[in-house]
């Protein structure tokens, strides 16, 4: 990267080259580059084992992997993308780059303790393909015991550990978001003038101070039990199985919207932007978001109504669950609304957003049908489910990853990307994202159970359907690497503000320099100030634009 | 709805109330789903960049709209919880008195079924059509989930708890059951099938079976085999509560609780012993039998202290 | 350049109560208080902790965000504590005690 | 946290000390929290389970080392007591009591941790290890193994997060003897203070949890 930027106007990039002022530096941008490289490599290992997986599906019969090495294979896919992609893409990448220059900052505010955490996300990292390496771990990504403590025959502490430590980088990385956001802003920039993806990234992060350390303890009684022979969910000994999904799940649904929320604050601004007006009904989806964080603490247990829990307690947890999907409703008829009277072009991040909000509602109205108790009963763990999270997972948050990543390349490059073969990308993902996923709704409902490696010849059609989707979802995947990788070399040089967007973040020179701003900037307007009648907009700070 | 193609066979009465509250949920998301899309569309088009469609008096004022679709979806969400709600807790509570009782014991990765009459089977369940059917389920070893995807219904199996499902199989015929819950290497293949017969067929399929004594009386064996009688029996002269009768009736408790005698209190007081379940009025003499009875033996001793009850129940 | 120096009493007689508290607690565990022993056990060691927290670790004082955050953990473990035990409370007999 | 060790100006991405030093006390806190949820999830379990075995978990907490416990909060409150004044030492410049305190402080984490392996040594004597010599006793069932190891665990984690800081305390006694605090700067104590503070707020938590549940007079 450092020969590519080295005709560019001082900026991050070209600060300095040595490959220790990558390795050790201090600046949130740089770190943000270096996670994106981390969790680059982990998407890409964990889409290897999807892809293993569609080609196993392809037929009933399980002719490609054992048994055994399926179960790792799930395992494995469930781990990498879920730890190791979902829960930092967003935050950690572009979170890490865009919180300090959406807010008027020079910097995180500890910007020792951010470096730290990429150190520890990649230890985490290679505890996990250690564990990889010498056998995997066959328990599913949900650990639930007794197997995992007494029965299972993969490398359960091992991946225990791993996904203990990369607790401590989601800890360390929300911990510097919430301290920064709070303490760091610009003059003028009260709360109700931040930008909703710097809302969202403030909710994920108390999300992730609050549900990581019960994962942490969780885990580590896991790993203890498995270590010592004995332990606190022993069902010998009178412990209770349940309580260890208790717990579990009450950071793992949480953790469900840590990877949400930051792609409904990547909507938000490319669908204002894009649409040239002002978001609909601001202050809704502000609370909205912190409606949302809070009210996923108190669902956990949706994922356990057939698991023997006291039918009163399912019933209202039930009802907490209807309750979170008021919130994010709201923010889906907002979205909407926002492209009323607007003047919409649809550039690739466009295409991304419209996507993710279109995927977000079929997965948000299939999760209504799974919060209601007897049809739960009978869609659990089947493939029904598989094909909901995936709607909200990967249709939404890495649709809007991949959006977000095109919206700020200019300004994290300073290049720009091609937009005919990202729109291609986004069309493309678009496509077989529902051609791969809306077959396993159907596949659910007739009883396929999730991690079967083999099935009944009857779904057969279904399966061939969704793998055929899924190479498709491939291609969609890997275009950007190439052509991205291309406009770091030759793509057009990008101005400061290519989008004609509202954020402080494109008032500095794109790639920034590094101090983000010349001075500190004076924040005197509220976000998304665009003027669909002319195509006008005041930025942040203030300045108006024709 | 059979004659879809991609629609489950519905065998059960529970299966039909389910697909009714799941085709009335489908219905509604449709109709939100083609509203945002539509939408999206109309907009999309009307407002493109070069359209010369007017953008002058943009909604100011937007709380009276998120107000709007605020409390509609709020009030639909409430009622798709309260029909849900309504029908799981008509779901998982089985009947008091069902026609037939089935025990079954999972384990790494089979199905093990007795009748009540002593009938044994693995990874097959017979089952008499149009009869109000409870399952008692435990597990050996890791959590397992039984699941019938034609009668919709499907719970969880632990180790070390007793859990119950009921249903009743409306259509005879051959259906697909599966562990639901990922329980190790062969999970794909810990299937199986529950046989809906005529009641004539499934009486001469219990006949057929050879089994001489019912799963009470090889319980009452058992009873006297591991000493159980010595206290409980109708003669003894130690203080132990007479176990006649005592299934389903309300338990009094040393520390003033009360308790109803279900098969899981049975189950806790023969492992866990006085020193946990104290009965008021009686001495904590009770030992524990952990460790010493398998999860097929304790059913065994459950089915005849069940047989006890309904014994009184025929004979007042 | 020396500031005016604090008092140090208000600590020894912070430091003296926590003192007290422990012995009550000790004396607690001789006392056949029932359903109340967690109460009365956990009570004093909230109160034990308010202590530590205002005068130990000087809670009053800028910046005030750190009150939230103090009271935050506890407060969102209540509903960990809350929610989760529904469960148990109601479940039909896991164990039948 | 991070703060800087040597010059006196602000990082870069403050305005003034005083803001770099506010933040890093809301750092500080922000990771308590994250500390209480993390403590809470284990007594989570100890919670359950004492309520629904309640006269197993009665009877097994009758046999863990009460004085032994109790010494061990009195420790903590005194090392507390000695922290706070060690960070008002170096507020108001004394530096020959900073380290003393500071020194103190330690000494006094090193006192818990050897009551607390003495304890564990009893422990082991009466056959209470879960997994190494666990006995069940006249009156034990299985679910009293499940507080013994509750106890083994919780304060196993407590002992950790107690030596990283008498490690922590350590460092900055070497920084106090060389003289990097000054009444200008002394951030990084203030929050070590309040981490050190906290620890003990755990323990007496733990104490109520495990010693006191109600034993005979004997």
């Amino acid at each position: 990267m450092t020969a590519i930027a080295a005709d560019l106007p001082t900026s991050y990039l070209t600060e300095e080259h040595t490959i220790a002022s990558w390795l050790l530096t201090k600046d949130h941008k740089r770190i943000a580059l270096l996670f994106f490289a981390s969790i680059t490599f982990f998407f890409f290992i964990g889409g290897i084992g999807a892809m293993l997986i569609r080609l196993q599906l392809l037929s009933p019969y399980g002719l490609l992997l054992q048994p055994d090495m399926y179960n790792r294979m799930f395992t494995m896919h469930g781990i990498v993308m879920v730890w190791f992609f979902l829960i930092p893409s967003i935050p950690a990448t572009l979170g890490n780059f865009l919180i300090p220059l959406m807010i008027g900052a020079h910097d995180l505010a500890f910007p020792r303790l951010n470096l730290g955490s990429w150190y520890v996300f990649n230890l985490s990292g290679l505890f996990l393909l250690y564990t990889l390496f010498v056998g995997g771990v066959d328990t599913g990504w949900t650990f639930y015991t007794p197997y995992s403590t007494l029965f299972a025959n993969g490398h359960v502490i091992g991946a225990a550990v791993a996904v203990f430590v990369n607790g401590f980088s989601s800890i360390m990385t929300g911990l510097n978001f919430v301290v920064t956001i709070h303490r760091l802003r610009a003059p003028g920039m009260t709360w109700m003038r931040l930008p909703l993806f710097v809302w969202a990234i403030y909710a994920v992060s108390i999300v992730m101070l609050l549900a990581t350390p019960v994962l942490a303890m969780t885990l580590a009684l896991v790993a203890l039990e498995r270590f010592m022979g004995v332990g606190v969910f022993d069902p010998a000994l009178g412990g209770d199985p349940l309580l260890f999904q208790h717990m579990f799940w009450f950071y793992s649904h949480p953790a469900v919207y840590i990877m949400i929320l930051p792609a409904m604050g990547v909507a938000s601004e490319l669908i204002a932007c894009y649409a040239r007006r002002p978001v609909f009904g601001y202050r809704g989806m502000a609370y909205a978001i912190m409606g949302i964080a809070v009210i996923s603490f108190f669902v956990w247990a949706h994922h356990m109504f057939t698991a023997g829990i006291s039918v009163y307690a399912a019933v209202v947890f039930s009802l907490m669950t209807f309750f979170v999907a008021v919130p994010s409703a709201i923010k889906v008829f907002n979205w909407t609304a926002t492209l009323h009277k607007g003047r919409i072009s649809f550039d690739a991040p466009m295409i991304y957003g419209l996507g993710f909000v279109g995927l977000f509602t079929i997965g948000g109205l299939t999760g209504l049908m799974l919060a209601t108790l007897p049809v739960d009963v009978h869609v659990h763990d089947t493939y029904f489910v598989i094909a909901h999270f995936h709607y909200i997972m990967v249709g939404g948050t890495v649709s809007a990853f991949f959006g977000g990543l095109h919206f700020w390349w200019p300004k994290i490059t300073g290049r720009r990307y091609p937009e005919m073969w990202a729109r291609g990308a986004a069309i493309l993902t678009f496509l077989g994202f529902n051609l791969t996923f809306f077959p396993q709704f159907i596949l659910g409902y007739l009883g396929m159970m999730r991690r079967y490696y083999a099935y009944p010849p009857a779904f057969q059609e279904w399966n061939v359907l969704s793998s055929a989707g899924a190479s498709i979802l491939a291609v969609a995947y890997a275009l950007p690497l190439f052509y991205l990788g291309w406009s770091l070399l030759w793509g057009e040089r990008a101005s400061a503000n290519p989008w004609g967007a509202t954020g402080l973040e494109w008032s500095t020179s794109s790639p920034p320099p590094k101090e983000n701003f010349a001075r500190t900037p004076v924040v005197k307007a509220a976000p998304y100030q665009y003027n669909p009648e002319d195509g006008s907009f005041v930025s942040q700070d203030g300045v108006a634009h024709a | 709805m059979q004659w879809l193609p991609f629609w489950p066979p519905d065998a059960s009465n529970t299966a039909a109330s389910i697909d009714k509250i799941f085709i009335g949920e489908l219905s509604l998301s449709l109709v939100i789903l083609c509203f945002v899309f539509g939408m999206m569309i109309v907009f999309g088009v009307r407002y493109r960049r070069n359209s010369a469609a007017d953008r002058s008096n943009l909604v100011k004022k937007t709380w009276h709209w998120e107000l709007t679709w605020t409390t509609g979806s709020l009030a639909v969400f409430l009622a798709l919880f309260v029909w849900g709600a309504n029908m799981y807790l008509w779901l998982y509570e089985p009947p008091r008195h069902p026609d037939l009782e089935i025990y079954v014991v999972a384990k790494q990765w089979m199905w093990k079924a007795e009748h009540p009459g002593g009938q044994r089977e693995i990874n097959e369940v017979h089952l008499p059509v149009d009869k109000v059917v409870r399952l008692l389920l435990t597990s050996e070893d890791v959590i397992h989930d039984f699941f019938v995807p034609a009668f919709r219904v499907k719970h969880d199996v632990l180790p070390g708890q007793y859990q119950t499902l009921w249903f009743k199989p409306t259509e005879t015929g051959r259906f697909r059951l599966e562990c639901a819950q990922y329980c190790g290497t062969q999970h794909a293949h810990m299937i199986g099938d529950i046989v809906v017969q005529s009641q004539a067929d499934y009486a001469r399929w219990l006949s057929q079976q050879g089994v001489h004594k019912s799963l009470a009386q090889q319980g009452e064996q058992l009873f006297r085999s591991f000493g159980c009688s010595g206290c409980h029996g109708a003669n003894s002269t130690v203080h132990a509560p007479s176990l006649t009768g005592l299934y389903g009736r309300v338990v009094h408790l040393q520390d003033g609780t009360t308790t109803t005698a279900d098969e899981r209190y049975l189950r806790d007081c023969i492992l866990l012993g006085a020193s946990h379940i104290q009965v008021a009025g009686y001495p904590p003499i009770m030992p524990s039998f952990a460790g010493q009875i398998g999860e097929d033996d304790l059913m065994k001793l459950v089915a005849y202290i069940q047989s006890l009850s309904r014994q009184q129940q025929a004979s007042p | 350049m020396t500031k005016k120096p604090e008092p140090i009493l208000p600590y020894v007689i912070a430091w003296l109560v926590l003192m007290l508290l422990l012995g009550l607690s000790v004396l607690s565990a001789y006392l056949d208080l029932g359903f109340f022993h967690p109460f009365v056990n956990f009570g004093i060691a909230a109160m034990q902790a308010a202590i530590i927290f205002l005068v130990f670790m000087r809670l009053r004082g800028p910046p005030s965000l750190k009150w939230v955050f103090a009271g935050g953990g506890f407060f969102w473990l209540m509903f960990l504590y809350g929610l989760g035990v529904i469960d148990w409370v109601t479940r039909s007999g896991f164990p039948s005690q | 946290m991070a703060s800087p060790m040597r010059s006196l100006a602000p990082e870069p991405q403050f305005a003034t000390l005083e803001q770099q030093t506010e933040t890093a006390q809301l750092g500080m806190w922000v990771f308590i929290a994250t500390e209480v949820m993390f403590f809470g999830a284990l007594i989570f379990t100890y919670y359950i389970y004492r309520l629904i075995y309640w006269e197993q978990f009665r009877l097994a907490a009758a046999d863990t080392k009460i004085l032994l416990g109790a010494i061990n909060v009195a420790i903590l409150l005194t090392s507390s007591l000695t922290m706070v004044l060690a960070v008002n030492a170096a507020k108001e410049g004394r530096q020959r009591a900073l380290l003393v305190l500071l020194l103190v402080t330690a000494a006094l984490g090193f006192c818990f941790l050897g009551v607390k392996g003495y304890e564990y040594v009893q422990d082991y004597n009466s056959s209470t290890v879960p997994s190494v010599n666990f006995l069940f006793k006249s009156g034990y069932h299985s679910p009293a193994e499940l507080f013994w190891i509750f106890y083994f665990i919780a304060t196993g984690f407590h002992a950790v997060h107690v030596t990283i800081g008498i490690g922590a305390i350590l460092v900055m006694s070497w920084h106090a003897r060389r003289g990097r605090f000054s009444p200008n700067y002394y951030s990084p104590l203030e929050v070590l203070g309040l981490y050190w503070s906290f620890v003990d707020t755990v323990w007496v938590f733990l104490f109520a949890a495990i010693y006191p549940l109600g034993r005979a007079i004997t």
